[in-house]
């Protein structure tokens, strides 16, 4: 079990750099924002990892004695940020839809040509 | 009684089991489209009976057991829409089944 | 045993997430952001985070593939450029992946229970919650009084957000001046899933005010409740038009709505200090502190409910109001 | 016996993967989905009883209620997309 004691925060870190690829990497605005979600969702993963604690259980009380609970606080933090990313992604999308309206491109280097012109 | 009623459920839930993968392997190596989700539904209809009848009678008669009834009906009532809205969507968007597409071929020929 | 299985979820997600990567079509990169969120709430089921995974089901199943989707449908499906620098970009990202796991090195192990997480203020949250606030979820009674402050920061993030939604599409023609045949009539000629979806919004909306009054007691809360009644809307709009789904909740009393939530939050802690606590210090709000601490959850969660609800519908109307 | 369900329900989430991922139309990948979101809902009913937290079965139900409005997303997207092109042809005639 040893080995598979920091595979969460591998996995943790291959997704947050997967997302961070699709970010830097990337010409399209509505990838670029799929990215950053990927990007959040690894953050979130690396709260609720952290949180764990062996044998618990989810911090509620449900009438038995005794038991371990895992740590409430990561718990609460990415509960709020999850419906805060929705939030802040739906304002992103908000943008690359004006974008493709005045642009009529969601690729980045395009927008970027027209805008030299 | 509860030995009785303890194997009936691993039954199910061995039945279940069995079914979900058996739909998880045709949705993977069946040839077209509709063939896959004849396949996928089988493990949204029988496989999800089985599963959350055995865990049912695992539960025994409490709030649980009520839950998982919820479960079922609503799983039972969605699945099967989305697969027909699915395939609809897919049929008039021009994708055919298997054997319509065969038939075609052979009149071409 | 459970512990393989969560090993073989985050396989899956990284799998997901190289194949969302990897695809041209955003449309297909969408649909596997659907399978990501599903296999990410499972996993916070398994890693003992029950409130977290029912937010990530609130939110990942249902409205965040609605808003991909109606974004997608008013830009376009299919990404035409090459990557850019594709040589430099994966460089640096594998160098910093590679320092990102070296530093894990030095991370405590998964479930540790004597990590620094664990010892610092958690134990004190999970003492005191029976003593203070006497609810048996203590992510509520974090959620909602000792990080209060936060929450309200939240919220007010959220409604920012919607805020600003709304100023960059506006909210588009209106639909009286529209004729007839431009008008979204949504599903409404699928028998079917509009006969089945009848059935279900009712229960999803029962299903929302249950998971927003039971938040103090099992998995839940405001948070989470304004997603799923949101979503319950959302399928209405979808089936039945969004002139119907209009009628039903006028944008006028949506921007209410998500207004409402921060106020009503704000004004549960100014009541705090007209009777004669701190901001947001529920106790004095009854004659017994532990009913008061109840009392100012139970109204902080309705607001927050509130304005959740408010701004993902004003978003999703947003954006459908755009595509006319 | 819950860990032989569950095993099969995550095996058959991976076939469902492998499936989205190759794809090769855009509908076997929403149906795909479809399928892991039952499987989900399976999975977190048999995970509840495995942990002994019967009361965390909201979850579940969560699933089995939500998932039907992303696959009618679906089906609006390609109904406009659908209303798009068709529009886009009259004019172009």
């Amino acid at each position: 079990m040893e080995i598979l004691g920091l595979y969460n925060y591998w996995v943790f870190a291959i997704l947050l750099m997967i997302g961070f690829y699709a970010v830097i990497a990337k010409r399209n605005l509505v990838k670029k924002l799929i990215g950053l979600s990927l990007f959040q969702a690894a953050v979130f993963l690396l709260y609720i990892t952290m949180g764990k604690v062996d044998g618990g259980t989810a911090p509620i009380f449900s009438g038995m004695d005794n038991t371990i609970f895992s740590n409430p606080l990561p718990q609460v933090l990415i509960l709020t940020a999850i419906v805060v990313g929705i939030s802040t992604t739906a304002l992103g999308l908000g943008i690359v839809v004006r974008l493709k309206e005045e642009y009529g491109s969601i690729e980045e280097h395009e927008i970027q040509e027209i805008d030299e012109q | 009684m509860t030995t009785l009623i303890d194997i009936l459920s691993w039954v199910l839930l061995t039945l279940g089991g069995l079914s979900v993968l058996i739909g998880g392997i045709g949705a993977l190596r069946m040839p077209d489209l509709y063939t896959r989700m004849h396949a996928a539904s089988v493990t949204d209809s029988i496989g999800a009976i089985l599963v959350l009848g055995g865990v049912m009678l695992q539960a025994g008669f409490s709030l649980a057991t009520i839950k998982l009834i919820a479960v079922l009906l609503f799983l039972l009532l969605t699945s099967p829409t989305s697969s027909n809205a699915l395939a609809s969507a897919a049929l008039l968007a021009g994708t055919r089944p298997l054997e319509e597409q065969a038939q075609d071929d052979e009149a071409q020929k | 045993m459970i512990v393989i299985f969560g090993v073989f979820l985050l396989t899956l997600l990284v799998i997901t997430a190289i194949a969302i990567v990897r695809t041209d079509n955003l449309f297909v990169a969408v649909m596997l952001m659907g399978i990501a969120s599903l296999l990410i709430a499972g996993n916070f089921f398994l890693l003992d985070a029950a409130d977290v995974a029912l937010t990530e089901a609130a939110v990942g199943a249902g409205i965040s593939t609605v808003l991909f989707l109606s974004a997608l449908a008013l830009t376009s499906e299919r990404e035409r450029a090459k990557s850019s620098n594709k040589v430099l970009s994966l460089t640096v990202v594998a160098a910093a992946a590679l320092i990102l796991i070296y530093a894990t090195f030095d991370k405590p192990r998964f479930g540790d229970p004597q990590a620094p997480v664990q010892t610092h203020v958690a134990p004190w949250y999970l003492e005191k919650t029976p003593e203070y606030i006497d609810i048996p979820n203590v992510v509520t009674a974090v959620l909602g009084s000792f990080r209060g402050y936060d929450t309200l920061g939240e919220v007010f993030v959220v409604f920012t957000a919607g805020i600003g939604v709304l100023f960059l599409l506006g909210s588009g023609v209106p639909l009286g001046s529209l004729p007839r045949e431009k008008i979204n009539e949504g599903l409404r000629h699928h028998l079917i899933p509009r006969v089945v979806g009848r059935v279900l919004i009712p229960f999803i909306l029962l299903f929302g005010l249950y998971v927003q009054f039971h938040g103090e007691y099992g998995p839940g809360g405001g948070f989470q409740a304004g997603a799923i009644i949101a979503a319950a809307i959302i399928l209405f709009a979808l089936l039945e038009g969004e002139r119907r789904a209009l009628s039903v909740l006028p944008e006028r009393v949506l921007l209410g709505l998500m207004a409402f939530g921060p106020l009503l939050y704000g004004a549960v802690g100014v009541a705090g200090i007209v009777l004669g606590g701190n901001f947001l210090d529920y106790s004095v709000l009854s004659s017994d502190p532990v009913k008061g601490q109840q009392l100012g959850i139970l109204l902080i969660e309705a607001g927050v409910g509130v304005t959740v609800t408010g701004v993902l519908l004003g978003i999703f109307h947003a954006f459908a109001a755009r595509g006319r | 016996m819950y860990y032989a369900v569950t095993i099969a329900t995550l095996v058959t989430m991976g076939l469902a993967l492998i499936r989205a991922v190759l794809g090769p139309s855009v509908y076997d990948r929403v149906l795909a989905v479809n399928m892991f979101g039952t499987k989900t809902v399976l999975l977190l009913s048999v995970i509840a009883f495995l942990y002994g937290r019967p009361d965390f079965l909201d979850l579940a139900l969560a699933y089995a209620l939500i998932n039907f409005i992303g696959i009618l997303a679906v089906l609006e997207f390609f109904r406009n997309r659908a209303l798009r092109r068709s529009t886009e042809r009259d004019e172009g005639a």
